[in-house]
Parts: structure tokens; C-alpha cells; sequence
């Protein structure tokens, strides 16, 4: 059994019934019967009381639990939460405030740096510059940290949401 | 006759220049970076070179590159597309050096326009208008006074030593004139210690309205009627659009002249765009002159019927031009998009990647010019515009209606793009009704956010998709005929139900 | 107000009409039968029913099926397309029964063009010029001879009974007439026991040039010139264009007006085409009329810049025509090429089958109108026409460079497609120098086969391509972590040397 | 070692070498250095002395050793003859003319069967008639037969190159 959480809601899911592209999925308590077919991977064609709805997805690389859904002018922001990810989601809590560590939103280039291990730095001072696509953004800490590790050094190409550098 | 052309570019407008150089019989060279090899430009030419690493700095800007390219494939001519070496005065001169004819005009030209300082002094000796303000300093308040008037209010007073605001006054009432000035001065001189203004008309609500020029070497000159450029963000143009919806036919005729004047007055050659600031009064002031194609181009082409880069190539070729100002005509209405790899809910930020699934708009009266193929990976160190939605239609609500319909239909994954915030803009009201200026993002902001007010039923189909997805990828590498037919990822996923304990 | 429509079609065509209802704001509804779950006209549909199995008859076909889903949906109106019921009188009766609109013109406007007698019989009323010839059979040989000098030389001595070539006489010099008379007679005689013969005016060279017509229901009739359509293969076009490379302004404002006159004699309602034959010398002939919307309609579309499924939505809404006859004129030159799923080079046997990798020609001047995706398999039951290729440029010959571009940019795997032997009629001196009857495909068979001329290092570096991928294919069970990452396969391929034994 | 053959010739085809995307391809007596990618499966993107090359294949999926391979304008059969293939074309020449069954080249739908197993027919009879999209085609047999097998029904979906009726 697995849960899902779509605008903030969470509800049980689960494919009740499945013959050929026919299936009834429960969310919540409510049942769906649906015609689903998938033309290309990552597209899904439904059939549902008549209509005729198409979604895409932008799934993050890093986190396969994550969906941007889209279909025609809408978007949702979906997680899967199966067993696994409760667990790390109960222990977030403990170790990780999702502040000890900088990193991007988007893949790019390691322009400057501009601190190093040690260094005390006080809130809203810039830390790194990155470059993408002709833009450089800079990174700067939230609050006053001491620098733990940097991780990258200048000229780097860096993944998005990848630790640059951490904080004591 | 020119039978090969070097493209000193990349992207989608490489490609355009390739499309009209196969139709006219010519060969294409391209010119790549390392991090482009597998980029539409270099599959799509006759011919390809490599000329360094992705850094821009380090390849598509190199001119001792580029013409040992041109060079060695024996290209007789040189098209620089926009951006990169477009509007270098050098390349041009090199090029001219080297016996290698460059698409683009003299380094004179390039010169003279690319300064902000004599392009003005130029156009104020054809008298094209140029936004009315001082041109030396001034120090003293009656000189100020007197120059306010000449002007007309409203006038921006500013710091000649300036910057970041300070030292600025927006004046629109006769009586706060004397005061503003020396607010104005007393500030400057606090800020820069220096009190010498600058006063210049301030345009309350002003519009990006440019026209297309075409010259030959031969000593004519037309225009293709005007763009309006309006619609920006962080004086990037966005969505542009012929005809302009505050034109009229009077103004169009005395712009258009000007335009070809300014052209005529550094005795242009090739195509080029003037740039006028428009008030709502169609007050027109020369702006600038882009010595080189604009990106948005095509519009023109769909409303005046011409290929602009073959125009472009034919001068360059030393032909006449084909038509008289009396041959050309507007017909019908265009609009253009610039469809960006970046994220409109996060700040705008680039976010490059790999297209996973691509459907591009197809039928009536849409054409896209793009570059980008369902498997490729958009390069980090380039612009981040992936392709131009451009519709034409009979009249401008139904180009409107068109270009919902292109936005909706064109369908990609793997990276996010500006298509939902370009939708909101089609039907912001300030955009159908044809009234807006450059404040036009800045002040529809919050209504250019994609919806977020969706029904329970909507949200649970939604939900669902996500979950059949995740489902499949999960059983994924279980999976081993797949590769050769993605129809059957559903069907297969069906088959592996009980494995995966649905 | 027509608020939905329901389609009844599939394919390129239902798409078409889609894509307008989308710009109208008008909902879409689709049908389908068991071999098209996946076909993207019900993707791209607001609404999908399925109306049976495979076979046509037994669902798209099925007046009583779409008529259901119609009332079951809310639809206020069908559209046909062109195809299955686009000229079915019932269906237009029984929509009118109903209460549903039905998109094209009345029960008695079908059934009076439909019926080759009835038609040439109305259009001999109005005056609009039908092919010479008897309509009451002969049999006596100084009538023959009479007839025959009326008409004038040459004319096809026709067997009333006959069929097959069987009687059939071709009569050009006067002095065969009576010799030719007697021996069609005695071979009719012959053959069929019957020895009455009719006569008809022998056209030589026949072109084949249709004039597309709007009428709404208030008495307004336009043309919106003409198509030429002569390329033929089996009867069925091939390429079409306009303008027409025979035309003359008068001769088009003649038949122009003819064909409105043609479709007032039945009280036309909607969108429909007249189609003439004409001779070298354009003289020109009622055919028949097609009481619907042609494949070929985009070029009409391109030329004068209206969309016709649009127009044929508002007529069917009640609405009076926007434009009158001389609002309307051509610009430029459009051509249309159809894209079937055939082998060229094995008697253009169809060719159905999976699309592996589909790459559409984009840019200036290009409309596709089709109905394809990678991952598509294309049903057999169908019709074997997957896309319709348009190009619009300013002159005839531009359009022809356009196409060929097109054509070479339109990259399809998995199937065989006629795209190399529509690029060999884009090369063919008749069609370029526009010198070509309905013969031409005929005339011009043994250059329009692909190239096989190639040279030593042109072979060669084709079998490596294939023998890479073989080699690919070879080691692809052993790859894990290609469906991700196609960009990799090569890569992979590369680090799987070893073990391939390369 | 593989042969391959293209417009009636044969060759040795081998590759030499490989470093990245540059690779070294020998084919009878010549020897080809490339820069080769496939930017989607199935399609290649070679640049040969400057040339900018592109190859699509239209493959038959009966047989993965035969090739259509297509190049702008022009267009190639092409067979690899692998070791497997070679001794299946060896072996032809003994119980298979080519000519002991009728199939078709495309896939499409039995519209009418005119034989049955033990009929003896004369050179150009129709035996069956086949439907592909709107069209029938009729099959003959070219020489005098007796009919062996009729190995499917009328109705049935075929695919192409299938044996639908075998003679004696």
C-alpha cells in the first residue's frame, strides 16, 4: 500500500483492478475506472467518463519519488511515499534541518568561491558563485555559519542539488 | 557567386540560416565546441568543424578559428547569426581581409551604431527624433529651467556622475521644476560630488516598437514594416508581434522612412532592425540600431511573405534588391514566443537538461524554429532559448487564439520550460486587448502564474498518472523487451502485475 | 452556437478539424474504433468514445454508432472530414432528424452531385461547361458522323455497354470518322451484343484544376481559386499546387465563377470543390463536385490566408461569410505533397507498420498536417496516407526549393514511405519547368526512381553505418542502462567492445 | 571477421579501432576514420573529412542482417553476413529455391483463400487474396504446383514475409 500527497492532501493509493488498459485505481475513498494507455514512455493517455486526458511528468533525476505532473494548462507537485521514504521522512527530523549544506537548483558551473574550511561567515554573505546558461547566480548563507567542507572547487560542473559546501 | 556559407553560430538560428541556405542551393558549414557535437547544427549541415572547448570565449567567439574554418572548406561567406560575433566590428574587417565575404555590414556601420553616443549625433544630423535631453552637462538651474521647457515634462533629471538612482527626479508639474533641479543637484553633489545634471524626456509608459530594414549595396533601401517588442522581462524580449497594435498607418509610414534614413546614414548594408521608444501618443524616439537578423525575424517574414535570410545572402551576393517599399505589404498578423529551458516558478532560473519526450505543434499556420530533439541534453553554457513558437493568422485575436492552441499542443518532458508562463501572457487581458507597454510583466505578475485551483477529481486524476508512472519505473529493470517497443511498457506492466504486488 | 463538435473521422484529417475547434473554443469529440486507442486524434480530442471494431464498416462507418455518441456527448454538431461519411446524404438526414448539425451541405445537394447523370444534367442548365459528348446512346452512323463534326475533333467512340477498353475508339483525323464508327460498332457488337455507342470530346492532355467554394445559407457564394492537382498516380493525386502554372486571370475569373454558379445550382451550404478538366488550350469541363472538405484544402488555406474548417463551422452556425469575392485574392505559391506508407520502389505496395524515429522538417514556410509519433503503429485497416506536407513561399520556384528542403528533413524509421519519389517529382524538368498533364507520372516513371548512381566511398561509408548498428543491436541484451540514456547507446557500445570480439 | 554486402559487392568490414567517438573502420582494402555518435538509437551521425552524414535504416524485423539504409537523397541495400548467415546461405541452394511458399512483403489481412492442401493449379492462378490498408492484392503462383499446406485462414491478421501456403 502506498500514499501519495498531491496540493498539500495525502491519501492511500492503490490499483484495485487491472484487465488490458482497463484499471480502477482507489485514492482516498474514492474509485476510479479508467482507460489508461501509455503512447511513449512517460506519457499517459487516460479515458474517463469520456474524457480524454494527457499527462507528462517532469521527474526530478535525483528523487524518483518526486513528479511535476502537467496536463494541458495545469500542474501538480506529487509525491509517492512508500516505505522507504516514510522511513527517511521520520528520520529528517533528527540529523537534517535542510540548512547544513548549500547547494543549487539546477545544474551549472562553479565560477568563484568564496570561502574556505573554517571560515566564519556572517548571515547574507555570498558564499559561491555559480554560472548557468550565461547567468551567475550568487549563493549566499542564511544565517551566520562556519564553514565544514567544501566540496567543489572553481570550474566545476556541479549537478543540481548537489552539497557544495557544508556547514559546521 | 557565393556556393558555401561558414554559420559562426550554434542553436536555432544556425539551423534557420542552413534551411534557407539548402533551398537556395548552397552548402553549409557549421563551427562546434566540444559540448556540441551532438547539437541539430552540426548534424543538420553539409559540412563540420571542430573549433574548441564549450566555453563560448574559447570557440564560437575565437575569429582566428573561425576564418581557419572558413579556410580550409573552401566557405566564400560568413553568416554570423545574432549574438557572438554578430555585431563585431572585427570580424567583419578580417573578413574582408581575407577575401571572405561577411552577411553583415561594414565595420563602419557596426561602429558608428554599436556607440550609444554617435549613433545619436548621427541620427540627429538625418533627423531621425532621438529621445529629446541634453547631450552636455548641465550646471547651472536657469539653463535647466530653460531646457525643461524646450523638452516638455514629464523629464527625468539625472546625476551626470550617476547611478543606482541616486541623484534621479522624475519632474511632471511645471511648479516642482526649480525644485526638483536643485533637489536633484544637492543630492548628485552629496552622492558624487559633482552637481552636473543631464536632463532627458521621461516616456510614461513606454513601447519597444522596431523596424525591419533591408539595403543593398547598390544604394537602396526599404523597410519591412515594424515588431512590437513590448512584452519583457529584465529588458529581454519575450513574446513579439506585426503588426503592432498601436499603430497606425500614418505613423508607420513617417517610422518606416525614418528607419530607412537612420539605415542610409552609415550607408548600411544587409538586413538590420532600428529600435524606436514609443509613447501612447506614438511619439517615436530612435532607440538603437541592430546591425545584424533579430531573433525575432520570422514574424516579419510570415506577415511580409520574404525570407530574410535569403534577402541577407542575396545582398551579400551583390544583387539588387528584388522589390520596391511599393512591392511590400503586411498580410494578416504574427506573433512570436521565445521558448525558454527554465523555470517560471522558480525566479526565472536557467535549468538545463535532457529532453526525455518531445511532440512539437503541428498544422495551420504555426511554424517553429527550434533545435532541440527528444534525447538531447541542452548544453549548460549557452543561451538558454530552446526554440521560437512563431503563428500567423488573418487577423490578431485569431493569431491569439492560434498560439494558445501551439503552446498547449507542444508537449515536452525532462526539462522545465516558459510554455505556462507564455500561456498566461496569451490571455492576460492586457495582452488581448492590445494594451500594454514594457511594464507589461511587472504589472500582470500575479496573474501570469500557471493555475494552482484545481478540482478533487482533477487533483486525484493527477495523482494518479504519477502513481501508474512510478509504479512502471519501479518494475522497470525487470523488463527486457521494452527498449524495442515502448508501446508495451503499459501492456508489459500489466503482465508483471502480481510480481510487484498491486 | 455550436459548442462541441463530434468528429466523425480519424487520422490526419480529424486532427484538422480538432485543431480548429481548439482555436474556436469549441470542445472536440472523438471516435474511434478498437485499432485506435492509440491513434493521436483521440489524444488530442477533449472526449473519446469507441464505436466498434477495426474494420470501418463496422465502426467508423456506423451512422447509428456516431449518432449515438453524438446524443451520449452533448455534441451540437458532426463534421465528417473527407472519407468514410463525408458524402453520405443519410447521415446529413439523419443529423437533420436529430436535431444535431451536420457540417456540410443538405441530403440533396449529395445526392445530386453524387450521381454522375443528375450532375452533368444541372450543370448543362446553369451553363456551366460539361464535356462534349451524346447523352442518349447512338446507333445509327449518320447521327455518328453529325455528333461528331458538332463536337469536333478529336472525340472517344465509347461503347454504351462496354467496359474494359472493349469499343472503345479514339477518332483524330476526319477522314477515320466513318471507319471508326463501324468498328467500335462491330467490336461492341461483338462483345457485349449491343452495338449503341456514345460519344464524347477527347481531351489530349488533360489537367485536372479544381476550384475550392464557401456558401452559407443566406444566398452568398465565393471561390477561393483554384488547385491544380494533375500529378496523379492510379487516379489518385499525388502533389497538388496553387496557383495553377496553366492559369490566366481571365480564365480564372471565368471558371471561378462557374463554380460558384455550379454550387448555387444545388443550394450549397459549407465548404465544397468543383473540379474541371482542362486542355492545353484551357478549355475547360465540369467534372463532378466533391460536396465536402478536400485532403488538399491547406493550400488553399496558405494562398489566401482563411481557414476553411473554420469557415465551415461558421457557416454551419448560421453565420453570414466574413468576405466577399473581392476581398479575397492569392499570395504567393503553396504546394501540398501526400506522404503515404508505400514502397515506391515495389509498385507502391502500402507499407504499414511501427515508426521507430520520426524528425519533422520545421522553419519558414512549412505546415505538416499529419498524425504520426515515434512508437506509432500505423493500423492496416486504414487508409495508408500518414501526412500531408504544405509549403508556402513567395513564387513557384521558391516553393519547389521548399519542398525539396521539407522532404529531405522529414526523417522517418520502421517504415517505407513514398518521401523518395515525391523529392524525384520535385526534380522532374516537367514538373519544375510546370509542364505537365495527368500523364506526367506515367510520362516521367523511369526518373523518378531513387538514386542508385553512388559512388565507392558513398557505399562504403553507408555499410559501416549499417554495420555499426548491427554491431549495436548485437550487444544490446547486455545493456542495462541504455532506455535511460540513448545518447549512451554508442558510448556503451564502445566500453562493450571487448567482449563483442571487435 | 564479418563481409557485408552492398550493391552486389562484398567485403571484409572490421573496426580497427576506437577511442571515444573516433573510430577506425576497414572495408575491403580501405581504411575509414570517422567521428561517429547516434544521437537517437538508430540513427548516425558521422562526420568524415568535414562531411556532415546522416543515416536512417529502415530494417526489416524478420531479418537484422538486412538493411535499407537511407542518406539524404540516396539509398542502399545492405546485408551483414554473419557466420550463422553464411551457413544458412550455404544450405539454401539444397531444399529451398525461394519459390516452395507464397507470402507476402507486407503485413495485412487474409481477404480470400482459392486453394486447398492436395489442389493442383497451373502457372498464374490466384491462390489467395490479400488486403493491406484499402487495398487487395491477388497472389499467384509462376509455375504449375500442387498445394502443400494452408497455413492460415480467411480473416486472419498476417504479418509480411509470413508462408501462407506452402507447395508440394
Amino acid at each position: 500500500m502506498f500514499e501519495i500527497s498531491i496540493n498539500d492532501n495525502e491519501y492511500k493509493i492503490e490499483i484495485v483492478k487491472r484487465e488490458g488498459n482497463k484499471v480502477t485505481v482507489s485514492i482516498g475513498d474514492r474509485l476510479y475506472d479508467l482507460d489508461v494507455i501509455e503512447p511513449k514512455p512517460g506519457v499517459y493517455s487516460f479515458l474517463y467518463k469520456g474524457k480524454s486526458l494527457e499527462y507528462n511528468f517532469f521527474s526530478k533525476e535525483k528523487d524518483k519519488n518526486q513528479y511535476e505532473v502537467v496536463s494541458g494548462d495545469k500542474y501538480w507537485e506529487v509525491e509517492i511515499i512508500d516505505a522507504q521514504r516514510r522511513y527517511r521522512k521520520n528520520r529528517a527530523g533528527d540529523d537534517d534541518d535542510g540548512g547544513n549544506f548549500i547547494s543549487t537548483p539546477m545544474p551549472g558551473q562553479v565560477v568563484k568561491l568564496l570561502v574556505k574550511p573554517g571560515d566564519e561567515v556572517t548571515a547574507g554573505t555570498t558564499v559561491i558563485i555559480i554560472s548557468a546558461m550565461k547567468m551567475e547566480s550568487e549563493y549566499k548563507v542564511l544565517a551566520d555559519r562556519v564553514i565544514k567542507e567544501v566540496l567543489v572547487s572553481e570550474g566545476d560542473n556541479i549537478d543540481g542539488d548537489q552539497p557544495l559546501i557544508t556547514f559546521e | 557567386m557565393i556556393k558555401k556559407i561558414l554559420i559562426a553560430n550554434r542553436g536555432e538560428i544556425a539551423i534557420r540560416v542552413m534551411r534557407s541556405c539548402r533551398e537556395m542551393g548552397i552548402k553549409s558549414v557549421a563551427v562546434y565546441s566540444e559540448a556540441d557535437r551532438d547539437s541539430l547544427h552540426v548534424r543538420y549541415a553539409d559540412e563540420a568543424y571542430l573549433i574548441g572547448p564549450a566555453p563560448s570565449a574559447e570557440s564560437y567567439l575565437v575569429i582566428d578559428k573561425i576564418l581557419q574554418v572558413a579556410k580550409e572548406s573552401g566557405a566564400d561567406a560568413i553568416h554570423p547569426g545574432y549574438g557572438f560575433l554578430s555585431e563585431n566590428a572585427e570580424l567583419s574587417d578580417r573578413c574582408k581581409k581575407e577575401g571572405i565575404i561577411f552577411i553583415g555590414p561594414s565595420s563602419y556601420a557596426i561602429n558608428t551604431m554599436g556607440d550609444k553616443i554617435t549613433a545619436r549625433q548621427t541620427m540627429q544630423k538625418v533627423n531621425v527624433p532621438v529621445v529629446p535631453g541634453t547631450t552636455e552637462p548641465i550646471i547651472d538651474v536657469e539653463d535647466a529651467v530653460k531646457v525643461i521647457k524646450e523638452i516638455g515634462l514629464p523629464v527625468m533629471i539625472k546625476a551626470s556622475a550617476g547611478g543606482g538612482g541616486k541623484g534621479m527626479r522624475l519632474v511632471r508639474r511645471e511648479e516642482d521644476i526649480i525644485s526638483s533641479v536643485n533637489a536633484a543637484r544637492s543630492e548628485a553633489k552629496a552622492s558624487f560630488a559633482n552637481d552636473a545634471v543631464y536632463i532627458e524626456k521621461y516616456i510614461d509608459s513606454p513601447h519597444h516598437i522596431e523596424f525591419q530594414i533591408l539595403c543593398d549595396n547598390h544604394g537602396n533601401g526599404v523597410h519591412l514594416f515594424e515588431r512590437e517588442c513590448s512584452v519583457q522581462r529584465r529588458h529581454q524580449k519575450v513574446v513579439e508581434e506585426t503588426p503592432s497594435p498601436l499603430m497606425t498607418p500614418e505613423v508607420r509610414m513617417e517610422m518606416g522612412k525614418h528607419a530607412v534614413m537612420a539605415a542610409m546614414a552609415v550607408n548600411y548594408s544587409g538586413a538590420g532592425t532600428i529600435e524606436f521608444i514609443v509613447d501612447d501618443n506614438l511619439n517615436y524616439y530612435f532607440l538603437e540600431m541592430n546591425t545584424r537578423l533579430q531573433v525575432e525575424h520570422p514574424i516579419t517574414e510570415e506577415v511580409v511573405g520574404v525570407d530574410l535570410v535569403a534577402e541577407q545572402i542575396r545582398i551579400a551576393n551583390g544583387e539588387k534588391l528584388r522589390f520596391k517599399q511599393e512591392d511590400l505589404s503586411q498580410k494578416g498578423h504574427a506573433i512570436e514566443v521565445r521558448v525558454y529551458a527554465e523555470d517560471p516558478e522558480n525566479n526565472f532560473m536557467p535549468n538545463p537538461g535532457k529532453i526525455k519526450y518531445l511532440s512539437e505543434p503541428l498544422g495551420p499556420g504555426i511554424r517553429h524554429d527550434g533545435y532541440i530533439y527528444s534525447g538531447y541534453e541542452i548544453p549548460m553554457h549557452y543561451d538558454p532559448m530552446i526554440s521560437k513558437m512563431i503563428v500567423w493568422a488573418d487577423n490578431r485575436e485569431d493569431a491569439i487564439k492560434r498560439m494558445r492552441r501551439a503552446l498547449s499542443a507542444y508537449k515536452l518532458s525532462g526539462i522545465k520550460t516558459s510554455i505556462p508562463f507564455l500561456k498566461k501572457v496569451m490571455e492576460a487581458p492586457d495582452f488581448v486587448n492590445g494594451k500594454y507597454s514594457t511594464h507589461f510583466i511587472e504589472k500582470n505578475m500575479d496573474i501570469l502564474h500557471p493555475d494552482t485551483n484545481t478540482s478533487e477529481e482533477e487533483n486525484d486524476l493527477a495523482a494518479i498518472a504519477a502513481f501508474l508512472d512510478f509504479m512502471n519505473q519501479q518494475g522497470k529493470a525487470g523488463r527486457s523487451t521494452i527498449e524495442s517497443e515502448p508501446r508495451n511498457y503499459w501492456k508489459e506492466f500489466g503482465r508483471r502485475k502480481g510480481v510487484l504486488r498491486l
